[in-house]
């Protein structure tokens, strides 16, 4: 696929509040850079992203979703992540069955000790998403702008 | 009377096809359904019923009427133009070919539909006679004669030849450079499909009684609650049937404005005809009756006894449940004759 | 449409140097519904809030969105702001352009540029808002705790000397639980009847403290400060007012066949019986399945013998109904069975025995009068094997045993083993060991002098038989250091058994609808920040009924969980947190999935009157107890019709900013 | 078998058991049986035959409210998973249901046979493996087997999970099939592959719901893609995306609660295998958290509302391979 030299990521992030969201904090006042592309969604726990979210956003012109949450066992509610993480796994899965290329879905477990963890996911996630290029499999031709 | 042989069906229809879109029953993922032929579609004029019916090719599904564009807090709209291409559409049978008649009714009456006025008028329509129905027609109740649909063209399929009529000037153009041929092979053709056609188990359905003044009579029917128990509410009869012609008109919000479009509907939804207050048809009871009172009783009073079903039996061999119009018929007395 | 204020903090140059503030606030100023839009250097000072708080006044503002730094850092001070121009608070939204923008971006286009992306992001949320108002609930100032042991005792009294009632509910005849029946307790050897018994005396004699002995939970309702809990407490046959406790009933009892509980099973006693000497309420108990009167309506020895009168053979038992702000779970433990363990000849030898049976064979009240002789023949065994880990790190085989570690095991092995070679120095003693813990505050010094200053044997190795040689017990094991096997021929086998949480705490955590893990200890809050809290809010865990733990940190745990209750019964009423989950009974389709998922049993189903455009009748629906639930969400994505949603993160929220951020 | 069948309801009628009978009733052919609820007085109408396809355990939703005292409901072995599954969701109340387990030895597909070519039939005689088709254009015999649902071809043994009385024989219809065969040959191809896979069939999709309204599982008050406010209400596919939409929230929906009926694939008119989206979350199910079968028991914890601290990480799908 050739890409458009204009042609951006789009990237939404759902960051759990209580760990992800408070280790992009960190991300940001240790200074640690992750591209714009990165867009993060406040949600108060992992278990709360239904994946009517990630298929809108997708819809919507998303080319990659990834969950941030507590890691296992850390959970501020205990079990959401657990919950989560089953969850994702057959969601991934199951998109992958239907031929969308599982790389542009992803759950990283980031503590809000781990700034620089986040940093790195994003940057990680953001360069896989560019490296694959525009989501044409999964988006609402009716949402392109234009 | 012209013929083809059916090998050189695909020559022939790639020369139509090089002014204009052909349509036709094609085979994609084992299901036979109308659409848009190329050399590499496998066409089945063989098959006896398209899973859906000719009339999305006037009538689509889907379609847009116009957008509104959002800039800042400016909406500027813009109509799409309801023109349309030449198109032929190819293979299709007596009793889907009544059903373009039924729904002129609808759309070129006032209020007029241009689009679907559009397509209708570039439009040549070459349907197929039958030559073996199955026990779920039921055409010849509606005097359609399956051996000898109406179109632009006619055309029957004896062993390996085509046969073609043309009915009208549009017609006369498409097979004009067509062999001339005998028509015994036809007649011979037809008498059998008739003959078949009058001994099918609902060749003889009584429709008496299904008028407006027996409205109030067949709306207060108390079979209609067995009638509709098994109904699950699904669309299938609406979708397949050729007659059936209500839609919706929704807005889909595309981030930069929105796109209005309209797509089919269905009586046996519960959020069809939907008002602020609920719904007035509360249970699958009213429902699954309004789809029949329509069909039966409705549109045959405002239409000079014109029934809007045209007897071609998807809804018998698609309902999940085996629920049908014939069994509706039956039951409010039809079985009488 | 609404009118939604946008307001852009510079945050000094923290933010300002990197996003061109005023071109976010003129863009956003043009998002469809907003009707002013500014940027000030720091929205957060007296002066930026003075300007919001005048904005919405003057704008009669439906909605604000502020752009600044982290909402985990300032978002309840723009709460408060909203609030105080008479805006409901959760009609605020944050985009964070701080430490998702300026900070990590260097490029002033595009840090721009994604900070109106979140500032759209938060308008497009801010117009799906609703407002939402925190709900109150009373606090009934009372705690009960369930178990009686060491740990329920220190909750109790720590509770109670805060000046708040507390109930203890205990289902055996007396307080004191395990601690009660162990001899001495490591690493200082003192006697844990000295240390145990005042501790039992002070919560008897405590003015807040009410202590329902032979009783038991039955069930409970309600939810944090306002629980009600049935108990039962249940006939003991003896009017506790009337007994003196004076002991004559128990020493005239014809009755012998009652297996002495508080001697693990190894003597017998009366079927009116008091526990033991020290027991409180120092009250007899009739034993009704022993008790001769109640088998055949004759003898009545006990009456007779009674001089307070106070035996009373058609008392029943009684319910009691009381209303809780807390509850203390402090359910305790006990040894694990140890029939399963035939390789080690339990089964087959009354010298094999546990290390709690062990500990009453050494206690001065124990059946041997603290004499430490065989079961079997009474005589004085001369060489000790004790086997370590017996059913505790066991996944090999989880029937018989635990995947934990009992924790405790290594410590009174080595008590043990050092009470035996001080007391009989001509008895020798051998451990067979996996690994030997000793993780605690002089725990390894302990050990080491049971090495090295009393000479106990510890062998590496695992014990793989032992069989029964007429008066002798032949152990054969294995000893890893030097490599070869091992037979000894020993007097008695001393089973260091796995513990396991006492089987009515299963009962007890549904109850309470507390969760459990698979071993059926209770789970924590958070396993290192809230420990003593149960998930359930205003439920709390004490001791071992969370996990295995020695008596010091069962102690601490005890404080640690009633400074909680006092923390909670401290208030006059709760207010919760308003974003909690909702169900729409419209929709909902009682399929009691969400309830499944909730981590804090705040779901329940009732049969309920609902009326709608399309149903009219009775069903059955979810009812979210706010004040119980936290608001994680985990409900919401488990119910398919969305009935359930979360307020100030409802799905529609989400969307639309998902929309937003993709358009 | 429908005589002793009949006999016995009219039976338990008499003793007050219960008024009424869910079952299947006579149609206008002798294949084109109807769930039916009937009387005593409609109980000669009463059908069981080998066109006794559809799953009625659904129906029952409906019947709870109005119900005084029981129902009485036919329940094949597959059937009564289903059934179960309903039980545990408390949309079905087992107190309120008389469940007479039916023997089935596979149930008949007519479009099997006209996709043969067998049109214009007009009567099936059976005699053991072998059926004789009458039509209106001649005899044709065929195999039992060859045409029976495709359900029927996985079938998933011949014992009732729950009944409070049996009539009839059973037999296991799946020969041994794998009914994970073609879940495992499409994991085996290409995304690409798989995405064409996908969209020549989604494609088909015409949005009639009716995979959706037949599936006991399917059982909302309201459908997140019916309800207004939910902000993904859809009516019909405007673009491919909805398609892709609706069938795999659809899916993930039913996902630990779908017992495998098959009914999906059977209602649906356009003939997608709808049913291999449900059976990938069960073998993703059982391949990741343990075999699980929903509706073996009335009151299961099913794997996607539970889990345990070992559980995989949802890289799982990419390590897996063939993924991209």
């Amino acid at each position: 696929m050739s890409v458009n030299t204009e042609w951006k990521p789009k990237i939404v992030a759902f960051c759990c509040n209580w760990c992800s969201y408070a280790g992009a904090d960190l991300a940001g006042s240790s200074r640690l850079s992750y591209p714009a592309d990165v867009k993060i969604i406040r949600i108060p726990c992992s278990c709360r992203l239904n994946p009517l979210f990630i298929l809108r956003a997708f819809q919507r012109g998303a080319d990659g979703v990834i969950l941030c949450g507590c890691h296992p066992g850390d959970c501020h509610y205990s079990t959401g992540n657990y919950y989560a993480r089953r969850r994702m796994t057959l969601l991934f899965s199951m998109l992958s069955y239907l031929g969308i290329d599982s790389r542009r879905t992803r759950v990283e477990w980031v503590s809000a000790a781990e700034g620089p963890k986040f940093a790195a996911t994003m940057n990680d996630f953001a360069k896989t998403i560019t490296e694959l290029g525009e989501n044409v499999k999964l988006g609402d031709l009716r949402c392109k702008e234009n | 009377m012209k013929k083809l042989s059916l090998n050189s069906l695909n020559q022939w229809l790639e020369g139509i096809a090089g002014e204009r879109r052909v349509i036709a029953p094609i085979e994609a993922a084992d299901q036979v359904n109308y659409g848009v032929w190329t050399p590499d579609s496998k066409i089945r004029l063989d098959a006896l019923r398209t899973v859906k019916s000719a009339k999305d090719a006037f009538f689509p599904q889907v379609e847009n009427m116009m957008n509104f564009r959002a800039e800042g807090k400016n909406l500027s709209v813009e109509m799409i133009d309801p023109k349309a291409e030449d198109f032929v559409i190819l293979g299709v049978k007596a009793c889907d070919a009544r059903s373009f008649d039924i729904l002129d009714r609808v759309f070129l009456s006032d209020p007029y539909d241009p689009f679907y006025a559009a397509r209708r008028e570039h439009a040549t329509v070459v349907t197929l006679a039958c030559g073996r129905p199955d026990e779920n027609c039921f055409c010849v109740n509606f005097g359609i004669d399956p051996a000898d649909p109406k179109g632009d063209a006619t055309m029957w399929i004896v062993d390996d030849t085509l046969y073609l009529r043309a009915n009208t000037e549009k017609g006369e153009a498409l097979v004009k450079d067509l062999e001339d041929a005998d028509d015994a092979a036809v007649k011979a053709q037809q008498a059998k499909t008739r003959e078949v056609a009058e001994k099918l188990p609902f060749a003889r359905l009584n429709l008496k009684g299904f008028d407006g003044d027996h409205l109030m009579e067949k709306f207060n029917d108390p079979h209609w609650a067995e009638l509709s128990r098994a109904c699950l509410g699904c669309g299938t009869c609406t979708f397949v049937c050729p007659t059936c012609q209500c839609y919706d008109i929704r807005d889909f919000d595309t981030g930069h404005g929105v796109q209005r479009y309209r797509c089919w509907d269905s009586c046996m939804y519960s959020d069809f005809t939907l008002m602020a207050h609920g719904t007035n048809r509360p249970t699958q009871v009213e429902r699954f009756r309004q789809r029949f009172m329509h069909k039966l009783i409705y549109f045959p009073s405002n239409n000079e006894g014109m029934y809007s079903c045209v007897g071609c039996g998807r809804c018998l061999a698609k309902c999940p449940q085996n629920l049908n119009i014939v069994k509706v018929i039956k039951a409010l007395g039809g079985d009488e004759a | 449409m609404q009118k939604i204020g946008v307001f852009v903090c510079w945050c000094g140059s923290n933010i300002a140097a990197t996003v061109d503030v005023k071109a976010v606030a003129n863009a956003l100023r043009s998002e469809p519904g907003v009707v002013f839009s500014t940027e000030y250097q720091y929205m957060c000072s007296e002066n930026g809030q003075n300007l919001i708080k005048d904005t919405i006044r003057d704008y009669k503002l439906d909605g604000i969105v502020i752009c600044s730094c982290s909402p985990r850092m300032h978002e309840a001070t723009f709460r408060k702001t909203a609030l105080a121009a008479g805006l409901n608070p959760y009609m605020v939204e944050i985009a964070n352009i701080r430490e998702q923008v300026s900070w990590i971006h260097k490029d002033m286009t595009e840090a721009t540029d994604k900070a109106i992306v979140l500032g759209r992001a938060a308008i497009a949320k801010v117009k799906k808002n609703a407002p939402l108002t925190a709900g109150t609930s009373p606090v009934t100032k009372r705690a009960l705790v369930i178990g009686g042991g060491i740990a329920g005792i220190q909750t109790a009294l720590d509770v109670a000397d805060a000046g708040y009632e507390v109930d203890i509910v205990e289902k055996s005849p007396t307080i004191g639980g395990r601690m009660a029946q162990l001899d001495k307790t490591f690493p200082t050897l003192d006697c844990a009847a000295c240390i145990l018994t005042p501790k039992m005396v002070e919560a008897n004699q405590h003015e807040n403290i009410n202590l329902l002995t032979y009783s038991e939970v039955e069930s409970v309702s309600g939810f944090v400060g306002s629980f009600k809990a049935k108990i039962r407490k249940k006939a003991r046959f003896v009017d506790e007012v009337k007994c003196t406790g004076c002991g004559v009933c128990t020493e005239k009892c014809p009755s012998r066949k009652g297996l002495n509980e508080f001697n693990m099973g190894l003597n017998t006693r009366g079927a009116v019986y008091i526990p033991f000497a020290q027991a409180v309420p120092n009250k007899a108990v009739i034993d009704a399945s022993n008790c001769i009167h109640f088998r055949t309506g004759k003898c009545g020895i006990c009456e007779k013998n009674c001089s307070a009168g106070a035996i009373k053979f058609d008392q029943q038992d009684e319910i009691i109904e009381r209303d809780y702000g807390a509850i203390v779970v402090a359910t305790g433990f006990k040894p694990i069975d140890a029939s399963a363990f035939d390789e080690y000849a339990y089964n087959q030898s009354k010298d094999v025995v546990t290390s709690l049976e062990f500990e009453r064979l050494m206690n001065a009240a124990g059946p041997t009068k603290g004499t430490l002789l065989r079961p079997s023949d009474g005589e004085h065994p001369h060489e000790i094997v004790f086997i370590q880990c017996v059913g505790s790190r066991c996944s090999r085989d989880a029937s018989k045993g635990k995947e934990y570690c009992s924790k405790i095991c290594c410590m009174y092995t080595a008590k043990h083993a050092m009470l035996v070679r001080e007391k009989y120095p001509d008895t020798k003693v051998h451990v067979f060991y996996i690994d030997v813990r000793t993780p605690g505050k002089n725990f390894d010094e302990f050990y080491r002098r049971a090495v090295e200053q009393y000479g106990v044997d510890y062998i590496k190795g695992m014990v793989g038989k032992v069989t029964v040689e007429g008066k002798k017990l032949r152990v054969q094991g294995s000893d890893l250091i030097s490599n070869e096997q091992v037979h000894i021929d020993a007097d008695m086998v001393v089973l260091a058994t796995a513990i396991e949480p006492d089987p009515t705490a299963r009962s007890i955590g549904t109850m309470l609808t507390a969760s459990m893990d698979t071993n059926d200890f209770f789970t924590e809050a958070h396993p290192k920040l809230r420990p003593v809290e149960s998930p359930t809010a205003g439920i709390f865990l004490s001791g071992v009924c969370q996990g295995p733990k020695d008596i010091p940190e069962t102690v601490s745990q005890a404080g640690a969980a009633a400074s909680k209750v006092i923390g909670l019964l401290s208030k006059n009423e709760l207010v919760g947190n308003p974003c909690v989950a909702h169900a729409n009974e419209l929709l909902c389709n009682g399929c009691s999935q969400c309830e499944r998922v909730c981590p804090y049993g705040a779901i329940t189903y009732v049969e309920k009157e609902v009326r709608g455009p399309e149903f009219r009748g009775t069903k059955r629906v979810a009812v979210v107890n706010e004040a119980v639930c936290q608001g994680c969400g985990a409900c919401t994505v488990t119910c398919p019709s969305t009935a359930m949603d979360l307020k100030g993160f409802s799905n529609n929220q989400i969307m639309a900013e998902v929309d937003a951020i993709c358009r | 078998m429908q005589r002793e069948l009949i006999d016995r309801i009219r039976a338990l009628m008499d003793e007050g058991v219960a008024t009424r009978v869910l079952g299947w009733k006579k149609g206008e052919f002798f294949y084109d049986t109807e769930p039916a609820i009937l009387t005593a007085e409609q109980l000669d109408q009463l059908v069981y035959d080998s066109f006794c396809g559809p799953n009625l355990s659904k129906y029952l939703i409906q019947e709870m409210p109005k119900l005084e005292g029981k129902i009485i409901a036919l329940i094949k072995p597959c059937d009564s998973y289903s059934f179960n599954q309903l039980c545990t969701e408390h949309r079905v109340d087992r107190e309120k249901v008389y469940v007479i387990g039916v023997g089935c030895k596979g149930k008949i597909d007519v479009d099997k046979l006209r996709a043969r070519g067998i049109t214009g039939i007009t009567a099936i005689d059976e005699d053991g493996d072998t059926l004789t088709v009458h039509t209106l254009y001649g005899d044709e015999t065929v195999n039992r087997h060859e045409v029976l649902l495709n359900k029927c071809l996985t079938c998933k043994g011949k014992e009732h999970r729950v009944f409070d009385e049996q009539i009839g024989e059973s037999e296991d219809t799946s020969a041994g099939a794998d009914r994970f065969d073609m879940v495992k040959k499409l994991e085996a191809m290409t995304a690409q592959e798989r995405f064409e896979f996908w969209r020549g069939e989604l494609s088909k999709c015409i949005r009639c719901n009716a995979c959706r309204n037949v599936c006991p599982a399917c059982s909302c008050v309201k459908c997140v893609f019916d309800n207004p406010n939910t902000g993904v209400q859809n009516k019909a596919a405007a673009d491919d995306f909805e398609e892709n939409m609706f069938h795999i929230i659809r899916a993930f929906h039913v996902a630990g609660r779908c017992t495998d009926c098959g009914e999906c694939s059977r209602v649906c008119p356009q003939g997608i295998p709808l049913h291999l989206l449900n059976r990938k979350f069960i073998a993703d199910i059982d391949d990741l958290y343990g075999e699980y079968q929903a509706g073996e028991e009335i009151g299961q914890r099913h794997p996607v509302i539970n889990y345990t601290q070992e559980d995989c990480e949802p890289s799982v799908v990419r390590e897996r391979g063939n993924q991209a």
